[in-house]
C-alpha cells in the first residue's frame, strides 16, 4: 500500500513539474513560468481590461495546459480518448472557428459610414502597410517565411484574422501571435496617439470634415454581397473570412433576418470564442512559448501597429492635400483596424485640439475598411505560402 | 518565392481591391442616393441618436429607453434592453407568441 | 518576377473562370450563372421576403461556391484541410441538422388545433398526396426512383423534411429541390386561392365553424409522446424526424422545461438554419445545377403544391357532406403544412366570402397535422429506398 | 419494388398513422377534458388574447404588454418581450438571479 | 405487391418487437417494459418535477430508443451514416459534455458563502464519503472496481461528474447511474430530514450561526484561478470537471466577460443538456437496463445519499463542538452537492426548530464545496481506475 | 490497486485538498477584506437583497424590479428581467446598439 500512495504521489502535478521537458536554468520547470504567465495574463484581461473576452480564455487555456500531467490537450491514442481541450482545438485547426466568428462581427458590423465615405477604402489599405513592413522585418529577424507572414498579420490588429492565417501557416506561434495581437489593440489608445502627434501638425489635427451623407438600406444590404463578389473573384483565399463577415452583415442588414443576426452576434459568437480562447491559450506549451522568439514577436507587432497607424495617417495627409484640405489625417490611424477603439482614439485626438470637432463617424469608415483590408492581405499571404 | 514579390504583390493586391470597391462606391451614391444628402448641424456627438429618436422608426426605442433611464437616474447609454424584438422568424403567428409568452412567466399553459 | 505576378493572376477567381468546367454556349462559364441564380435568390429572399431565414443563407452559400477557386466546399485532402462549408455540410449529409431544426420547429408548434378538432388529421393526410402524385410523375418524366421520391416530397411543404430525405436519397439534388420547396412555401398565397376557389362552392366558403373546445395542458403534454409512440412503432424510419418534432413540442408544453424550449427554438434552431442554409446552397455548383433536372424539379414542384392543395380541399368536401355540412373546406389545403402560411390563407379566402368568419384557428389543425403527415411520407420513402 | 406499391402503401400508412391518431385524441376528448367547453361569442378574430388576457396567469403579460403599447402608439402585436422569464432551471435560488442580474448592469459585484 | 406489403409490415416497430434480444418470461418483449420505465421518467419529470431538465430529455431518449428498429443509436457501418443520437452520444463519450456544462453550472455558482466560512470545505470534504462507502459496498455486492468506482460517485450527487466518470469507465452503467443521481437529487427533500433529525438533537438544529463576513469581488475572482491551480496540481485528472467550472465561475465573476458567462449559462448548457440527455437515456437499450444490477444500483445510490448526508452531518457536530457551539450541524448534510436543494434543506429543516434562524447561506458553503469534493473523488477515481 | 487502498487514498486526497483550499481561503481574510466585516441586524432571510438594494450599483435593478411587480402585483421574486445588459463586449460602441436595437423592433434600417 505504501508503495501505491508513493505511485499516487507521482501522478500529482507536483511531481510532474519535475519530470518537465524544460527546465529554465536546470531547476525551475518552464510550466511554472508558464503559469505566472497565465496569470500576467489574466491580470492584463481582468484588472487592466485588456480584450478580457480574448485574453481571460487564453489566459486560462495557458493555465490548465501548464498544469503538469493535466491532459488536457492530449491527443487521441489508440482508443484512449483526447484531452477536452484537444477537442475543441480542432476549430481552430481545421480553420472553422474564425471565418464564424467573423460572420458574428459582421453582424455587429456597420459599414455605413464607409458606404458614405468610400475614399475611407484607401486609408484601411495604407493601414495594411504594418503587416508587409513587419513581413519583411520578421524575415530579416531571421524567421522563415510562413512564420514571417503570420507575424505580420498581427498588424492587421484584427484577432480572427491573425488566427486564421496564423493556424494556417504556423500553428506554432499561436498564442505569441494571438497575444500579441489582442494586447496591442487593447493598447491602441497608448500606442497610436504619440505617432498621431509627432506626424500631424495641429492645423490638420482641427480640420472639422462634412457631414457623411445618409446612407439607404438598400446600399447597406448591396454592399456586402458587392464585397464578397469583387474581392472573391479577386483573391479566392479570402472568400472563408470576408464571404464570413460579409453574410453576417447581409444578416444584418436585410432587415428579414433579425433571428439570424442576433444569433450570430450572440449566442454563436460568444460559444466559438469560449472554444477559441481556451484552445489557443492551450497551445502555449512551454517549450513553444517560453523561446526567444516570442519576444521578437512582441517586438515585431508593436513595430507593425506603429508602421499601420503611421501609413494610414500620412496616407490621409496627402488625400487632405488632394481634397484641398477637407480631410483630417487623424482618421488615417483608424484604418488599422482594432474596431471600434482606433475609431474612438482618433476622436479623442481630435477633440483635444477642437473640442467641437466630432470625428468618430468619419474614423468608423477606415476602421471597417481596415478589417476588409487585413482580411485581403491574409489572403494573399495563403495564396503564396498556404 | 521571394519576400519582396509577395509584397509588392500583397500591397498591390489590398489597394487594387480597396479602390476597386471604393469606385463601386461612387457608384452607390448616384444609383441610391442622389436626393437624400441631408446637413443637420452637427452641434453634438451624438449624430446617431436624433436619427433614432425622430425618425418614426425610432420612436418606441427612445420612448422605452428614456423611460427606464428617468426612473433610474442612469444615462440612457449605459444600458440597452437586448431583447423586444419583432414578430417573426419561422412564420410563427402572433398567437403563438403571446402563448409562449405567457407560459414563459407562469409556466402554466394559457388555454387558447 | 513578373512570371509571379503572372502566376498570382492565373490564381484569381477572374481567372478562374476561364477554367470553368462548364462553359454555357463554348465561352459563358457556368459559374457566372450561378452567381446571378444566386443574386435572384437573395432578391427573392430579402426583397420578397421569401422564407428569407433559408433563402438567403442558400443564396449566399451558392454565391460562395460559385466564385471560382474559392475552394469553399473543397473536400479533404491527406493532410489540407477542407474547405470551411465542407465541414458545416457534414451535418446535413450525416442527417444531424434536419431532426435538430425539427425540434426548434416542435418547440415553435402549438397542437392545441389538432387536438381540439382530431379530424383535421385526415386532412393533414389528404393534402399529402402531392406527394405521391409528385412521385409517380416524376418517374414518368424519367427520373430515377430515388430522385422521384426527393422530388415528390417537395409537395409535403416542410423544408427540414425535405432536405432531411433528398440528403439520404440523392444529395445532388439537395439545392434544386430546398430552393423549390422554400419558394414555393413563400408563394403559397398565390398559389393556393385559385385551387381553392375552383373546387369550393361559395356556399361551402362561407361555412362558419363550431368554436374549438379548450385543450388542457395534460392533452398537449401527452400528444408528443403518443404520436411519437405510436408512428415510431409504426414506422420506425420516421424516428429521427418526429421524435425530435415531438421533443422541441414536449419541451414546450411540459411547464418544466422553459430553458430547453427556449434555446432549441432561439440560439438552436438558428445556429442550425445558418449552418444548414449555406451548406445546402453551397451544394449548387454549376456543374450539378444548371441542368434540365432543374427546370423540371421546379415544374414537379408547383405540381406537388397544387395536388396536395387540391387533395386537401376535396376530402375537406367530402367530409363536409359526412358531418352535414359542418366542416368548411378551405382548411383541407392548409394540410400541406407551410406553416403557419397555408392555414392565413385558408382565413383570408373565407373572410373574403364572409367577413364574419374566422377559420385561422380551425385551419392550423389540418396545418400542423400535414407537418406529421409529411414527416411519414418521408419515412415510407426511406423505408423502401434509403 | 414499383413506384405504385410504394405509392399505395404510402398513402395507406400516411393515412393508417393520422387516423390512428385522430382515434386517440378522441379518447383524450373522453378523458381529460369533459367538463371543459365552453362556448364564448367568438366576435373578433382575436381567439388567444381575452384567454390570455383573462386568465389570472396571463395578468402580467397583459399589463406590461399594454403598458408599453399604450406609452409608445404602437400595437401590442407588433412586438414581444422575449424574456421575462421566469425564474427556474438548474435550481439556481432567487438570490443568485439577484446577484446575477445586477453584475449584469454594472459590471460590478453586489455583496450578499 | 402482397409480399411488398408483407415485407413492410415486418419493417414496423410492431413486428420489431417480435424479433427482440430480450424476451422477459419468454414473451414480453424487453423494449416494451423500457418504453413504461421510459413513460416512468417522463411522468417523474413532468408531473414530480424531479429534476425536468434533465429526467425529460433522458426519459425521452429511453423511449426513442426501445422503438424496435428505430435506429437512433446504430453506429456507422461501411458507408452508411449513424443514428442521429449516436453522433450526440459521441460528446459523451468523448467526456465533451460534462465538462462544458461544468461550465455552465459554474457561471451559474455564488462561492461567496464558501469564500466567507472557508470551514466550509470540511463539510463538504466529509460528505463525500457516501462516494468511498458506496464504492466499498459496491465491490462486495460482486461490481468489479469500475462498475463500482462509477456507482459510488452517485454519492457526489452532481450529474455531470457522475455521468463524466461512469462514461471513462463503466459506459454500460450510464443510464442506471444517471437516473439514479437525479432522481435522488430530487428526493433530497425527503431522504435528508430524518437523517438529519435522527443524528442532531434539538439544541444543535436551533443554533443560530454568525453573519458571513462581506466578500470582495477580487476575492470572488482570484477564488476559481487558486482552485485550478491547487487542485489541478495535486490532482491533474480533476482537471477537465474542475477547470471548467472554475473557468465557467471565473466568466461569472471577472465583470468583464458577461457576454461569456451568459452565453455559457443559457444557450450553451441548454443545448449541451438536451443533447446529453438524450444521448444518456438512448444508452438504455433493454438488455442493458433491465438487469438486476440497475436494482442494485438504485438501492446503493440511495445508500451513498444517505452516508453522504450522515458525514456531514457528524463533522458538522464535531466541528460544533470544537468551535464551542458556533456552528450549526444541520449545515453539514448541505455537503453532499445537489446545489442548491440541500442547503435549502438545511434552512427548512433549521426554520422548523427556530423560526428566526437563517441557515441557507451558511449551508451555501459546504453546498458548493461539495462540488468541488466530488469532482476530485471522481478525479481520484479516475487516476486509479481510468 | 485494492478497493482499501483507493479509498483511503481517495479520503485523504479529498479532504486534503480541501483543507488546503480552506487554509488559503484563511488567507484571503486578511489579505483582501480585513475591515470589510459588517453586523447588520440579521432579521430577514433576505440577507441578500438589502445589499443589491442599498448599494449604488443595486439601484437600478431595484427600481425596475420593483416598478414592474408593483404594476402587476406579482411578487419581485417571482419573475427576473434577464436582458438589461451592459453595454460592452467586443468593443462595439454606443451607437451600433442603438441602431441595432432600433432595427430589431421594426426590421428597418434607422439611418444614422
Ligand atoms: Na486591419
Ligand atoms: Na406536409
Ligand atoms: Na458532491
Amino acid at each position: 500500500m505504501w508503495q501505491n500512495i508513493l505511485e499516487f504521489l507521482q501522478s500529482t502535478g507536483f511531481a510532474g513539474f519535475a519530470d518537465s521537458t524544460m527546465m529554465i536554468g536546470g531547476f525551475i520547470p518552464g510550466e511554472l513560468i508558464m503559469l505566472l504567465v497565465a496569470l500576467l495574463l489574466l491580470y492584463l484581461g481582468i484588472a487592466k481590461k485588456f480584450e478580457p473576452l480574448l485574453l481571460v480564455p487564453i489566459g486560462f487555456g495557458m493555465l490548465l495546459v501548464n498544469l503538469p500531467l493535466g491532459g488536457i490537450m492530449t491527443p487521441p491514442v489508440g482508443k484512449d480518448t483526447a484531452g477536452l481541450v484537444w477537442y475543441l482545438y480542432q476549430g481552430v485547426k481545421l480553420g472553422i472557428y474564425p471565418p464564424l466568428i467573423f460572420m458574428g462581427v459582421g453582424s455587429m458590423t456597420d459599414f455605413g459610414p464607409l458606404i458614405a465615405n468610400p475614399k475611407s477604402l484607401l486609408l484601411g489599405a495604407a493601414a495594411q502597410l504594418g503587416i508587409f513592413v513587419t513581413f519583411i522585418g520578421a524575415n530579416f529577424m531571421g524567421f522563415e517565411m510562413k512564420a514571417a507572414a503570420s507575424i505580420g498579420i498581427i498588424g492587421g490588429a484584427d484577432g480572427p484574422t491573425a488566427i486564421y492565417l496564423t493556424s494556417k501557416l504556423y500553428p506554432d506561434l499561436l498564442p505569441a501571435i494571438a497575444i500579441a495581437a489582442y494586447s496591442y489593440m487593447a493598447l491602441v489608445p497608448i500606442i497610436q496617439p504619440p505617432i498621431m502627434k509627432l506626424l500631424t501638425t495641429k492645423k490638420e489635427r482641427m480640420i472639422v470634415m462634412d457631414q457623411l451623407r445618409d446612407v439607404s438600406k438598400t446600399e447597406k444590404i448591396i454592399f456586402p454581397i458587392v464585397v464578397t463578389i469583387l474581392c472573391g473573384l479577386l483573391l479566392p483565399s479570402a472568400v472563408p473570412l470576408l464571404g464570413s463577415l460579409m453574410l453576417g452583415n447581409l444578416f444584418r442588414e436585410t432587415g428579414v433576418t433579425a433571428r439570424l443576426s442576433d444569433t450570430a452576434q450572440n449566442a454563436l459568437i460568444n460559444i466559438l470564442t469560449i472554444f477559441l480562447g481556451v484552445a489557443v491559450g492551450a497551445t502555449a506549451s512551454a517549450d513553444k512559448f517560453l523561446q526567444l522568439e516570442t519576444l521578437k514577436i512582441i517586438g515585431l507587432g508593436l513595430a507593425a501597429f506603429s508602421v499601420g497607424t503611421a501609413g494610414g495617417i500620412l496616407l490621409g495627409k496627402l488625400m487632405n492635400v488632394l481634397s484641398g484640405g477637407k480631410i483630417n489625417p487623424l482618421i488615417g490611424s483608424a484604418g488599422v483596424s482594432a474596431v471600434p477603439m482606433a475609431a474612438r482614439v482618433s476622436q479623442v485626438v481630435g477633440q483635444k485640439e477642437n473640442p467641437g470637432n466630432f470625428l468618430l463617424m468619419h474614423a468608423m469608415g477606415p476602421n471597417v475598411a481596415g478589417v476588409i483590408g487585413s482580411a485581403i492581405a491574409a489572403g494573399v499571404m495563403i495564396t503564396f505560402l498556404g | 518565392m521571394d519576400m519582396w514579390t509577395i509584397t509588392i504583390i500583397g500591397v498591390s493586391t489590398v489597394f487594387l481591391a480597396l479602390i476597386s470597391l471604393s469606385f463601386v462606391l461612387m457608384l452607390f451614391r448616384f444609383i441610391f442616393a442622389p436626393r437624400r444628402t441631408v446637413k443637420p448641424s452637427a452641434k453634438s456627438m451624438a449624430q446617431a441618436t436624433p436619427a433614432v429618436t425622430t425618425s418614426p422608426d425610432g420612436t418606441i426605442i427612445a420612448v422605452i429607453t428614456a423611460a427606464i433611464a428617468a426612473s433610474t437616474g442612469h444615462s440612457a447609454a449605459s444600458f440597452r434592453i437586448a431583447s423586444v424584438e419583432a414578430v417573426g422568424g419561422f412564420n410563427t403567428p402572433a398567437w403563438g407568441y403571446i402563448d409562449r409568452l405567457a407560459r414563459a412567466v407562469h409556466g402554466r399553459q394559457a388555454n387558447i
